[in-house]
């Protein structure tokens, strides 16, 4: 099977996206994950200084190494906080720019040494994939198992402290401890991504993921469970592309995959989704066109004292100054849901259609009614804020206005507001 | 000291007899001395004095910036002081954290938060539960009771970015409720919420003053001190004056409170003049 | 003149321009809290430094200009918009458009696999052999070429800051007045950004992305500390990178480390913060700490 | 602005300048191998030192301030070129004094890669005599007093690497011919493999900087496996990494292939004071081990 990747680069791969996705929800609720950035860079120095110190390159020892460095990184960026009046991001930076710079100048003198190279440490910046082995994933499994355990179990106290931490401290739980832990959680978690995919795309594979899977659901819980799985999802689809096409190395090729998720997710989320929300805005618009023209053909009644006979385009869009085009279009619209028909060469509603027009004019008066009561606006400027308000006020709002005027007769110009059938209404009249 | 601890984790709601008898004891609710915080060198409380007494509604009232909102901060210990101490019931906040709930300004938390109605409100349980547990059904009942008794259970699986202002506000409350604590301290419950809301956030502080529960809300409208609120502490950087609203809310201390202020002394004034009228 | 002080003339003052020209811009970005713009721009231009070089036939090293650029505003709109869009926080978004960008960067130069384009150039910074780098147009020799593009980007740098003072000031502090006032806050926005990247490309293809980051916002956090005017902000940024520099070359040279020249002139930018932090007179450690033992007593 | 901070360079520069600088060789050389081709010529009669030491690897290798000064202050710098000195590559061209040996190789003669010239020139002996034509031109050009001494010197190791190149054939001709498979950790060994007739594959590209993609992985795994290949090789101056990745994977799918016992030099050549430390002594150490480890029957 050449077109699958081997066992233990996917299973590698599997405990990185999932550990990512996880730890990178609890960072992007807690907008930390820049600080991911800086910590992958902090780590350098640590690495290097293991190296130099021990003459090891084992893996445990250069990421005890770095655990070291990008712990100091999180105190001293806290600390820069907290004392000076440099704010989150400009400590990042400070702390990122120098720790990376001291790590270089480590990287530099290291290569004077016999067989300085041979650490490897510059794997630490790129990363590659390729290169994972089974000890190396035995390694990433006992650190992703103890994050992803520590979250379950400290689920609760995670996610009040990334909602409110003020509250959380009030009820008593540790909140600096609790902010600490998710710091080496994520200390944790570039660790063992490092090797893999680099400094610069750990940011992204703990970013990306996340980001989806926010789209997708509303509860904490989920979206953690979610992120984790499209993180694996993406990092096997970045290893099948890397498998497949000659000359892709995987980190890039796995980054880019969860970035695309992540822009998809974006798009095409049910609810969160800008599709999503572009469509409700277009069905929004169309139903505030229709109901436009329902109440266009109300006032035209109204004024003629005449309900059942048929307007011409031009009488309708003389109303609003639409064009002639638009109104036909829309009066289509009005006739596919059954509200208006054509007859003599003009327009004319159905019954249907007439009471709805009806009941959005007097939703209409009735709000500005409201509005010249309450507000006490001159009565020639509520006009436009009804207009915008008849086309979402539910029932029941309705009725609680109505209750609150007293169920009125006419709206602040004087015009009456209409209840019931207008045919039934002007057919008696008539 | 057997305040509150006898009800916690029971099912039932306390009557108000048994919970007056919880929330009462020998020493006042809380007690502040020689309380000084400062942010930086800048000094933003000097030297409160303040002993609050059981079972009021009190209002904390002052302009921006005067420290209000510093002074409840610090009774829960989210700020340090400089000098001097705040108690509870006698005792230091750390051994009395369950007898009270914090409510904080609806701004300061993110409403994006992928979280429901339900599970912010089972927040208020958490300091309970303690370490590692989590809630169940117990919790989970209460909680919607402290849904109904705001009159937002309809909500209880909404997502928190689809409520309104007035719904957050009341949402907040019910956390603090499924505290079940003896003192509540609040930021501005009443800040950009409608009139519904207002009117039953009211009724609650009310209900919860019946039941001996002190409750001490930073407030802004001075207009409705005098409906709302049985007292009331003016503060600014100082401690201007605190106590009955009859006695402290007087144009003297608001003036002393607001300097030179002319749109709110025009306002206080107004309110005073319809009190003395006998106007609501 | 002696070659060894030509040499060195040349390196301290192509740093000295970097450090200048990343300065007065930098100043707003850590004003303006975008800090790490700097680091993500550095990173997600690398398609457009790629791109550039595919383009251009003769692989002229100023070839990658022009498609850089555009890509380090491209970076700044796609965050923009990933941010406006409300659904992710300016932190998410930028944590998520730069390694996409990089990545796609490195995908493109594996697929290439053009030697020149060596990431560690890119990365690690040559400020050692800017002398020896030089720019030759029409044949003919006209210096080092890093001086050149260091100095036209000081100058340009120069005349937007001098040139929208008042503009990049308000836009600063109070971009809600700026867009009241008609200042196009937005514009001066992108301004900004374009002057930011264009500037990282520079000092990037002469003294490698890490003094970029470094420059752009050490010298700046420093001098923030110590003073409350913006002018004298951005003055004192700027002789905080050149002190940088100095301190830097000094220790980069033998004695001392025999190291690489940029990463030591970003260490001593980070060094010349840590004395800056402990002993700032108002905003320094050791003086928040000794202040907040005695409080004034307000009026 | 600019004339103050041209004072300060100058001001500082009289600070720095009057320290006691270490003037370094008359010849310089980036590598080991460039130096020892240098060595040979001289004869002892100038001075010759190389920048990187054993184990560095020339792709990486970032120039130190030392290192600039000793460049700046030699007579003659002689470099690989091709690219080899990654990150030094631009500035060694634009050093007046500088010759790149590579220069003297026919263009014909050199293979590519995406359109790169592939650098690892000394690996074949025979480009190796033309790359030592070009440095015993640059010093005759250098150092005119000693060009006499220098041409014979020349000569002589011509004649011993034409030697070498003979021996190296003798050598691989008893590997058998299915065996003659060289995995190495970067595509060094494709010039060896041309001129000797061995199939080599590199786990990284040319430039030790580049990633590789799980694809060619697999590739060399799939390779290592089908043809039973014994033996994959480690260099000095590289990780060890992809090697025992590939080893690892091998393992899995049932192939015990090793790593040789001893590591190839194939960027740089080893301490002075050794047989591999010297050009014609790593070629034979690389060729041994090729050898032992490919010949011998499993």
């Amino acid at each position: 099977m050449t077109w699958l990747p081997e066992w233990v680069v996917l299973e590698g791969l599997a405990i990185l996206g999932a550990t990512c996705g996880a730890v990178g929800s609890l960072a992007l609720l807690r907008r930390q994950n820049l600080l991911a950035d800086t910590l992958a860079h902090a780590a350098l120095p640590g690495i290097c200084l293991a190296y130099l110190i021990t003459g090891e390159k084992d893996l445990p020892l250069l990421l005890l190494g770095a655990a070291v460095s990008g712990t100091l990184g999180v105190w001293l960026i806290l600390a820069i906080v907290q004392t000076s009046r440099l704010k989150q991001d400009a400590a990042l930076g400070i702390v990122l720019s120098t720790f990376f710079a001291l790590g270089l100048l480590l990287l530099t003198y290291l290569q004077n040494f016999p067989a300085g190279n041979q650490a490897g440490l510059n794997t630490f910046i790129y990363g590659q994939v390729a290169y994972l082995r089974g000890d190396h994933v035995r390694w990433m499994l006992g650190v992703g198992v103890i994050v992803l355990f520590l979250i379950a179990l400290l689920y609760k106290e995670f996610k009040l402290v990334c909602f409110d931490p003020e509250y959380a401290q009030t009820l008593g739980l540790r909140r600096r401890l609790l902010e600490f832990l998710l710091a080496m959680l994520l200390v944790l978690t570039v660790l063992i991504s490092l090797r893999s995919v680099g400094v610069v795309l750990t940011v992204g594979l703990l970013t990306a993921p996340a980001a989806a899977a926010r789209q997708w659901t509303n509860r904490l819980s989920a979206m953690i469970v979610l992120a984790a799985g499209i993180g694996v999802v993406c990092s096997w689809i970045g290893a099948l592309w890397s498998q497949n096409v000659p000359l892709t190395p995987a980190g890039p090729a796995i980054v880019l995959t969860a970035s695309v998720f992540m822009l998809g997710s974006l798009l095409l989320a049910p609810r969160r989704g800008v599709l999503a929300e572009w469509l409700r805005q277009l069905a929004h618009r169309r139903k505030v066109r229709l109901e436009n023209l329902l109440s266009d053909f109300y006032r035209l009644g109204e004024i003629r004292h005449v309900w059942d006979r048929p307007w011409s385009v031009a009488d309708l869009a003389a109303v609003r100054g639409l064009t002639p085009d638009a109104v036909r279009r829309t009066l289509n619209d009005l006739e596919d849901a059954g509200l208006a028909v054509e007859s003599d060469g003009g327009w004319q509603l159905t019954q249907q259609g007439l009471d709805e027009a009806a009941r959005i004019v007097r939703m209409h008066r009735l709000w500005e009614l409201y509005l010249s009561r309450r507000l006490d606006l001159a009565a020639d400027h509520t006009h436009r804020d009804a207009e915008a308000m008849e086309h979402v006020l539910t029932p029941e709002l309705v009725a609680e206005l109505e209750a609150a005027l007293e169920h009125p007769e006419t709206d602040p110009q004087g015009k009456p507001i209409p209840r019931g059938r207008p045919l039934a209404e002007n057919h008696e009249r008539n | 000291m057997t305040q509150a601890a006898s009800v916690r984790g029971d099912n039932e709601e306390p009557t108000s007899d048994q919970r007056k008898a919880a929330c009462s004891g020998p020493f006042p609710p809380i007690e502040v001395h020689d309380l000084t915080v400062a942010y930086q060198t800048r000094p933003v409380l000097w030297d409160v004095d303040l002993v609050v007494p059981e079972a009021r509604l009190i209002a904390v009232v002052g302009p921006n910036g005067a420290g209000k909102t510093t002074l409840l901060k610090s009774i829960v210990g989210l700020i340090p002081a400089s000098a001097g101490w705040v108690k509870i019931y006698g005792k230091p906040y750390r051994e009395q954290r369950h007898l009270v709930a914090y409510v904080p300004q609806r701004a300061s938390v993110d409403w994006d938060f992928p979280t429901s109605v339900l599970d912010v409100v089972l927040m208020g349980t958490y300091g309970r539960l303690g370490w590692f547990r989590r809630p169940g059904r117990a919790e989970r009942s209460l909680a919607r009771r402290c849904l109904e008794r705001l009159g937002i259970a309809d909500l209880a699986r909404r997502q928190i970015s689809e409520l309104s202002g007035g719904q957050q506000q009341r949402v907040f409350l019910a956390r603090a409720l499924a505290q079940d604590a003896c003192i509540y301290l609040m930021d501005e419950p009443f800040a950009g919420v409608d009139a519904t809301t207002e009117r039953a956030i009211i009724q609650l502080l009310r209900q919860l003053r019946d039941q001996g529960r002190t409750v001490l809300a930073v407030h802004h409208d001075l207009q409705t001190i005098p409906e709302y609120f049985d007292w009331v502490v003016l503060l600014n950087l100082r401690l201007i004056a605190a106590g009955p609203v009859a006695e402290v809310f007087t144009p003297a201390n608001l003036q002393r409170t607001y300097g030179g202020q002319l749109k709110i002394l025009t306002q206080a004034a107004d309110v005073l003049l319809r009190r003395e009228e006998g106007r609501p | 003149m002696d070659p060894e002080l030509y040499r060195m003339s040349v390196v301290l003052l192509t740093g000295s321009l970097t450090a200048a020209a990343t300065a007065l811009v930098g100043s707003f970005l850590v004003l303006r809290r975008m800090s790490l713009i700097g680091d993500a721009i550095s990173h997600a231009i690398l398609p457009g430094v790629v791109l550039g070089f595919l383009l251009s036939t003769e692989r002229h090293p100023l070839a990658l200009f022009p498609t850089a650029a555009a890509t380090g505003v491209l970076t700044v709109w796609l965050i923009e918009t990933l941010f406006r869009s409300r659904r992710l926080s300016e932190d998410a978004s930028t944590a998520v458009v730069f390694p996409a960008l990089f990545a796609l960067g490195v995908l493109l130069i594996s697929r290439i696999r053009y030697v020149d384009l060596d990431l560690d150039c890119v990365i690690f910074g040559r400020i050692e052999d800017v002398d020896r780098r030089p720019l030759i147009l029409l044949g003919t020799d006209l210096g080092p070429r890093a001086l050149w593009m260091l100095g036209s980007m000081f100058v340009l740098d120069l005349l937007l800051v001098v040139g929208l003072w008042k503009e990049l000031k308000i836009g600063t502090f109070d971009p809600a007045l700026a867009e009241s006032l008609g200042l196009r806050p937005a514009w001066i926005h992108y301004l900004l950004m374009t002057a930011v990247s264009l500037t990282a490309i520079a000092a990037f293809e002469a003294v490698g992305a890490i003094l970029v980051v470094a420059f752009l916002v050490v010298p700046a956090a420093t001098a923030y500390l110590l003073t409350d005017r913006l002018w004298l902000m951005v003055a004192l940024a700027v002789g905080f990178g050149i002190a940088s520099v100095f301190v830097g070359y000094i220790l980069a040279s033998e004695p001392i480390l025999n190291s690489q020249g940029a990463a030591a002139m970003a260490v001593a930018a980070g060094m010349l913060f840590g004395v800056v932090w402990l002993v700032a007179p108002r905003h320094g450690l050791v003086a928040t700490l000794l202040r907040r033992r005695r409080l004034v007593k307000p009026e | 602005m600019v004339l103050s901070l041209a004072g300060a360079v100058i001001g500082c520069g009289r600070y720095v300048s009057s320290k006691p600088a270490p003037n370094g060789a008359e010849i310089v050389a980036t590598t080991g191998l460039v130096a020892d081709l240098a060595r040979r010529v001289s004869g002892g009669l100038v001075e010759v030192e190389a920048i990187m030491g054993p184990g560095v690897d020339p792709h990486l290798y970032q120039a130190k301030a030392a290192d600039r000064r000793k460049l700046e202050n030699a007579k003659l710098v002689l470099y690989n070129g091709l690219h080899l000195e990654g990150t030094m590559s631009e500035m060694l061209q634009n050093l007046p004094h500088a010759r790149a040996v590579a220069e003297g190789i026919a263009k014909h003669q050199l293979l590519y890669a995406e359109g790169q010239p592939d650098p690892h020139v000394w690996f074949d002996v025979k480009l190796w005599i033309q790359a030592l034509g070009a440095v015993e031109a640059a010093m005759c050009d250098a150092f005119p007093q000693h060009a006499d001494a220098f041409r014979k010197n020349a000569a002589d190791y011509r004649t011993e690497l034409q030697a070498l190149d003979e021996e190296i054939r003798r050598a691989l001709a008893t590997i058998p011919p299915q065996r003659r498979v060289l995995i190495t950790a970067h595509d060094a060994f494709r010039y060896f493999g041309r001129a000797y007739g061995i199939e080599v594959i590199g786990l990284q590209g040319i430039s030790t900087a580049d990633e590789t993609g799980l694809k060619e992985m697999q590739r060399i795994v799939e390779r290592v496996v089908r043809d039973r290949i014994p033996a994959i090789f480690a260099e000095t101056s590289v990780p060890m990494d992809g090697v025992q990745a590939v080893v690892e994977r091998c393992h899995a799918r049932g192939h015990e292939v090793r790593i040789a016992k001893a590591k190839l030099y194939s960027d740089a050549l080893d301490r002075p004071d050794v047989p591999e430390g010297s050009y014609p002594g790593m070629m034979r150490h690389n060729v041994q081990v090729i050898v032992d480890e490919l010949r011998a029957e499993r």
